[in-house]
């Protein structure tokens, strides 16, 4: 039984909650992008954690980090891009009004 | 012991900071504030990095959401009804349905962190110099094909992002629709 | 001293106020540059001059101020942190300020003597254990309520929306009471602050100031600035002036409703041919279906207010959900096709830079300037029945602070033609020498302007201490600072960078007509000078440029410099207009003169040795009409230098 | 102790910039100007504005001065005096800068003004510009030394130092770091000319004086950076480490406090353009050339 690592992991679940509370009841596509930005922190605890307390000598866990911060990353440009096409053409990033993306 | 104490708390320190400012991001009217919210969020994570040892990936956690939260929140001003959140505008839907798959969510993930047996603590950890040695040779190594399929990832969806944002070319088309 | 800080005079704050005697940092009012051409020179007196009020402790007036400066003064100086003084140079009336703490005569002895005086004024009283607030008429606000989401709702008294039950948001308007809102006069939306520190501070946030928490818009909510929706039926087409402070959305809500109430249709946005009056899925593809838009905004009509809290739904759409699309719908749109929210910013009447009392307005697009206004004349015209000529001649010199000896000149000018005096040839040519020196020191004065707007330091510093001893200068002085004259116009124009940042901005794309430097950058030879004898015998050519930007305008303002230099090298002397009395004549005269800004004219009619009658007419009133077309979509940084450029003088123009 | 030490450097070096910076913008030095300036602030009221963000208002002069705090912490003035020497030095250094940025952008929002906000959001800008070369210069030298802690990247320069081994990346980092710390020409965001102070212009009394204050400890942190990862740190002969430390970081403040004031200040547009189209480009090309003379040559 690996105290840090259980208390570690629920603030991994904590944050993974919270993300996930925000990506479903914002109604706006960068809250949206918001809530997903802190699962994806979820994970990085989760993954930083399992590192450090089950293999630190395992440097594929750092990568696998490193690898999910460029997915932050990318989710940003791409979500970004996507916002400004769509505030151009319709006035708005309300998911709301964006129902034919939902079908 | 003692260093394990400290440890534990710290780590706990920063997880509920991050958790609380997480929470804010989703609580308050500003979008600056909401943005810088989870810039801090993300800082407070960095900085659990830094408890676990995990020195390289901690500063950068720190140093790359600075930029990326900035952003945000510029987007956030532009694209937002009322980002002073002087209205105190409700911005949100199908609240019920969100709590509860936040809070099954929560649960699932606390039952499985806390029920298994993680085994033994593993105790030797590599020093930060020679962790950031080790990472670059993991990188350029054995994962150099992962690793540059995301730096090519990145490259391409800047590009693409890019191509999406800029202004279409006129060709009557009114953006009045 | 009525600005004095919180405080008992202890010993450490004995030691602070010591300090800030010796520390004066000035705000000028109108300007720097109004104060270099009376000859005051800040820097050799050891005062610093600050770009905001915030950053200042000492409130400069130079000379008589018109009522509209003086009411902006007011509010830069309820803008500045106390301990705050205010020193008056050749300014008697400057209510509704509080009385000066230190006056001089307005020249250098007077500033040098006046700032002696308010040191030592400071360091004995900067703290004072009774303090008032400073207050004026101008600064009062009232606190109105209104609701975020319906502008229409105002109320004295904080509550809840009718229509919506939101809280209702205070926000200012002036106490002149008017109820109908100008986006000038209120600035939404937050609740009053608790001022931290010391004395309740009246930091008037709502005029064309230096400074920024500004009129009528918060940059945070931004809302101000959305168009004006009227009505719940149509969009009355939107009206970004006039724009109310709280947030309008008044209509958009009701077009949601109506889509719930009215029998609207629903169709697929992928087959157009699927027509349901029931929300629900496409049978073909399954995809939700939409609204049909149109059937919503006719039966709008009676959608009326009812129902505003009622439970409505529609698929997919949540109620109270705030339309963002109908939000945006008639925003204008930027350059880039975004529709993003304006933020109208005042640029002025004091702000480092330009014109001194030159007051702007622009709405701003991020940092990109989508429409001007320019807030016009600074000072009454001048009503010459029954003035003598002396008096006269006085007056209109002094309606143009930046370039007086030009309008004395006129004045004299069209004075002797009407008194059908002749000068002879070396008086005239004397005068001429004068309006020539006047002219570098004029042109001088703008490098100090561009200088300070694009942040180069020594320029500023060497082409105001040029100008400072140009101006005044006799002939052989100024043929003895020549050289380092013409080394430093060699200087700038080797200056890097400075090019790129000026070529091609500012251009004029409209048909005006143009007049002085700005007219010969664009090539035209249109030089009032070319008709005049005197120049003639002088050997004067117009000269030219091609470039049409701030970049020709520069190097056209550099050669005049040159040619001016000449000039005054060809002229035997130096005098200023004068005419001592014109007894008992009667007549009418014109004249023209080329003044640094361009031609002026004037037609005076004399009846009986005093004036009956005055027609002038200034260069810049036809310039100001440019700058709208002129800094459209510019970034505020080019279109300040652009504004810059064309030199404009706001004195003396018609309202 | 260290810390104790550095601290008075830090304080020494701040009035060397007041000094300076009075002598760049006023044209005569005064010893004393600075102290009184600093005096008269403290006496002055420090005003709220009407509406503002008021956490943000207050936050953002603090956040600055802590940053570059921090980022002095990893600059070694000799070798051990150091406050901490972290085996990322280089990458804390660069992470630290980065909220220089957060703290300019909560400065320009609290206040709720049109100059303060452009002014923020213009640092944004700049901040997009002059990111990359930071962050790819930094990566050369770390190339070389084979290590990101500062004190091994003085060392690694024992034998030339890398202003000479690399100067492309010197050039590109001297100019990123003046568009760090806002000096002329690249003051976009507190631009006098165009805002009237920015993001400054609300701030009075004791908030403006932590806000100038936290000013020069970035510019000093910079003069450090570029000392440490290009001058060779506390490397010179004669004379001792930290004497070498310090007068090479003086030079460097003077020289960048002076110099960008000859030109006139870039429009933020073409600040991105050079920086993306130029300075990335030459970066990538110090990286590669870095990449190749450390594997061909052996110095």
């Amino acid at each position: 039984m690996i105290v840090e690592l259980s208390v570690a992991l629920s603030i991994g679940a904590g944050l993974f909650a919270v993300g996930l509370y925000g990506a479903l009841s914002q109604t706006n596509l960068v809250m949206i992008m918001m809530g997903i930005e802190l699962i994806l922190a979820a994970a990085l605890v989760n993954l930083v954690a399992f590192w450090r307390y089950l293999h630190p000598d395992a440097m594929s866990g750092q990568m696998f980090v490193l690898i999910v911060m460029t997915v932050m990353a990318v989710e940003m440009a791409v979500g970004f891009a996507i916002a400004i096409a769509r505030f151009r053409s319709r006035g708005s990033v309300e998911m709301e009004e964006a129902r034919e993306l939902k079908g | 012991m003692t260093g394990s104490v400290a440890e534990l708390f710290f780590l706990a320190f920063f997880g509920l900071a991050a958790i609380w400012f997480g929470i804010v991001v989703f609580r308050t009217h500003s979008m600056v504030r909401s943005a810088l919210a989870l810039l801090f969020s993300q800082t407070a994570i960095g900085a659990m990095f830094l408890v676990m040892q995990a020195e390289f990936l901690g500063v950068l956690q720190i140093m790359m959401m600075a930029t990326e939260m900035s952003v945000m929140a510029l987007f956030m001003v532009m694209f937002m009804m009322d980002p002073g959140g002087m209205g105190a505008m409700d911005m949100s839907h199908q609240k019920r349905l969100s709590l509860r798959a936040g809070g099954v969510g929560l649960l699932a993930a606390l039952a499985v962190s806390w029920l298994p047996d993680w085994g033994p603590a593993a105790i030797n950890i590599p020093s930060a110099a020679r962790q950031t040695e080790l990472l670059g040779i993991e990188l350029l190594g054995r994962s150099m094909f992962i690793f540059e399929s995301a730096g090519l990832t990145i490259l391409t969806s800047m590009i693409a992002a890019t191509m999406v944002a800029i202004a279409p070319r006129k060709s009557g088309v009114t953006h009045d629709c | 001293m009525l600005g004095a800080n919180q405080g008992m005079m202890s010993g450490l704050r004995r030691l602070i106020a010591n300090a800030m005697a010796r520390d004066l940092c000035g705000f000028v009012v109108p300007g720097p540059d109004v104060a270099r051409a009376h000859g005051l020179d800040f820097a050799g007196a050891g005062l610093h001059l600050a770009a905001t009020p915030r950053h200042a402790n000492v409130l400069v007036v130079v000379g008589p101020l018109p009522v509209g400066l003086l009411d902006a003064a007011t509010v830069a100086y309820a803008q500045m942190p106390r301990p705050r003084a205010i020193l008056a140079l050749g300014a008697n009336l400057i209510d509704p300020l509080p009385p000066a703490d230190a006056t001089g005569p307005l020249t250098q002895d007077g500033l040098v003597g006046a700032l002696a005086q308010l040191r030592r004024v400071l360091a004995t009283e900067a703290f004072s254990s009774e303090v008032s607030d400073f207050d004026a008429p101008v600064l009062q606000t009232r606190i109105e309520y209104t609701c975020p989401m319906h502008p229409e709702v105002l109320s004295d008294e904080p509550g809840n929306c009718p229509k919506c039950g939101m809280t209702l948001l205070p926000k200012e308007t002036s106490a002149g009471g008017h109820s109908g809102h100008q986006p000038k006069e209120s600035t939404p939306v937050h609740p009053p602050p608790a001022t931290a520190e010391a004395p309740a501070q009246d930091t008037c946030p709502m005029h064309p100031e230096v400074l920024s928490d500004e009129p009528g818009n918060c940059p945070k909510c931004g809302m101000t600035l959305l168009p004006k929706e009227t009505s719940a039926g149509g969009h009355s087409g939107h009206q970004p002036k006039e724009s109310t402070p709280a947030a309008v959305h008044a209509a958009h809500n009701h077009t949601v409703h109506a889509t719930a109430e009215a029998p609207a249709q629903y169709t697929c946005p992928m087959h157009p041919e699927v027509l349901s009056d029931e929300p629900g899925k496409c049978p073909k593809c399954g995809m939700f279906l939409v609204p049909v838009e149109e059937k919503a905004v006719d039966h709008s009509g009676h959608a009326g207010h009812e129902g505003h809290t009622g439970g409505e739904v529609i698929d997919g759409i949540e109620p109270h959900f705030m339309s963002m699309v109908d939000l945006t719908r008639n925003m204008p749109a930027s350059a880039d096709g975004l529709k993003m929210e304006w933020i109208e910013v005042p640029f002025g009447p004091f702000f480092p830079g330009l014109a001194g009392g030159l007051g702007l307005s622009l709405t701003l697009d991020g940092d990109a300037v989508a429409e001007t206004q320019v807030q016009g004349a600074v000072n009454e015209a001048i009503t010459a029945k029954g003035m003598s000529p002396a008096e006269f001649i006085d007056h209109f010199a002094n309606l143009s602070p930046l370039s007086p000896v030009a309008s004395r000149q006129l004045a004299c000018l069209a004075l002797e033609n009407a008194a059908g005096i002749a000068v002879d040839n070396k008086t005239a040519t004397a005068r001429t020498a004068t309006v020539e020196r006047e002219r570098i020191a004029s042109h001088l004065g703008w490098l100090v302007n561009l200088a300070t707007q694009t942040g180069l330091v020594w320029m500023e510093r060497r082409a105001a201490a040029l100008q400072l001893s140009v101006q005044a200068a006799s002939r052989d002085q100024i043929l003895a600072n020549a050289g380092s004259l013409r080394m430093f116009l060699h200087r700038l124009n080797k200056t890097p960078l400075l090019r790129t940042k000026l070529a091609s901005n500012g251009r004029i794309t409209q048909g005006v007509s143009l007049l002085g430097p700005v007219a010969r950058a664009q090539g035209l030879a249109l030089d009032a000078r070319t008709d005049d004898a005197v120049y003639e015998a002088l050997g004067f050519e117009v000269l030219t440029q091609d470039g049409g930007d701030a970049l020709a305008r520069l190097y056209q303002r550099c050669d005049e410099i040159g040619q001016s230099l000449e000039l005054i090298a060809r002229a035997k002397g130096l005098a200023v207009a004068q005419i001592e009395s014109l007894d008992g004549v009667s007549g009418t005269g014109k004249a023209v003169v080329e003044t640094p800004r361009g031609a002026a004219h004037l037609t005076v009619e004399l009846d009986g040795g005093t004036l009956a009658n005055a027609m002038y007419q200034l260069p810049c009133a036809a310039h100001m009409e440019l700058l709208g077309d002129m800094i459209k979509d510019q970034e505020i940084g080019d279109a300040l230098v652009a504004i810059g450029s064309l030199d404009l003088s706001p004195w003396g123009l018609p309202a | 102790m260290n810390i104790v030490i550095i601290l008075l450097t830090l304080a020494m070096g701040v009035y060397f910039i007041a000094i300076v910076e009075g002598w760049a913008v006023h044209g005569r030095i005064s010893l004393s100007r600075p102290a009184l300036s600093a005096l008269a602030l403290f006496g002055r009221e420090s005003l709220l504005v009407r509406t503002p963000d008021r956490l943000f208002f207050e936050a953002g002069p603090i956040l600055l001065l802590v940053v570059g705090l921090l980022a002095m912490a990893v600059i070694p003035l000799a070798p051990g005096l150091i406050i901490t020497d972290l085996a990322t030095g280089a990458l804390f250094l660069n992470a630290a800068l980065a909220y220089v940025l957060v703290a300019l952008i909560m400065a320009g929002w609290g206040p709720n003004g049109g100059y303060a906000m452009i002014g923020g959001w213009r640092f944004l800008g700049q901040f997009i510009a002059y990111a990359m070369l930071i962050v790819m210069p930094i990566t050369a030298v770390a190339m070389r030394a084979e290590s990101l802690s500062t004190t091994v990247i003085v060392t690694s320069q024992a034998q030339l130092w890398n202003v000479f081994y690399q100067p492309i990346g010197f050039v590109l980092f001297v100019l990123a770091a003046m568009a760090l710390a806002w000096l002329p020409p690249l003051d976009l965001p507190n631009a006098p000319g165009d805002l009237a102070g920015g993001f400054e212009a609300e701030y009075t009394g004791v908030r403006l004086a932590v806000l100038r204050l936290a000013r020069m400890v970035i510019i000093l942190a910079m003069a450090g950076a570029i000392v440490t990862f290009y001058l060779g740190g506390w490397l010179g002969p004669w004379l001792p480490g930290w004497l070498w430390s310090i007068i090479k970081m003086l030079i460097v403040t003077t020289a960048m406090l002076t110099t960008g004031r000859l030109v006139p200040r870039v429009r933020e547009a073409n600040l991105l353009a050079a920086g993306w189209k130029l300075g990335i480009p030459l970066a990538l090309a110090n990286i590669f050339l870095v990449g190749v003379i450390a594997l061909v040559v052996d110095i």
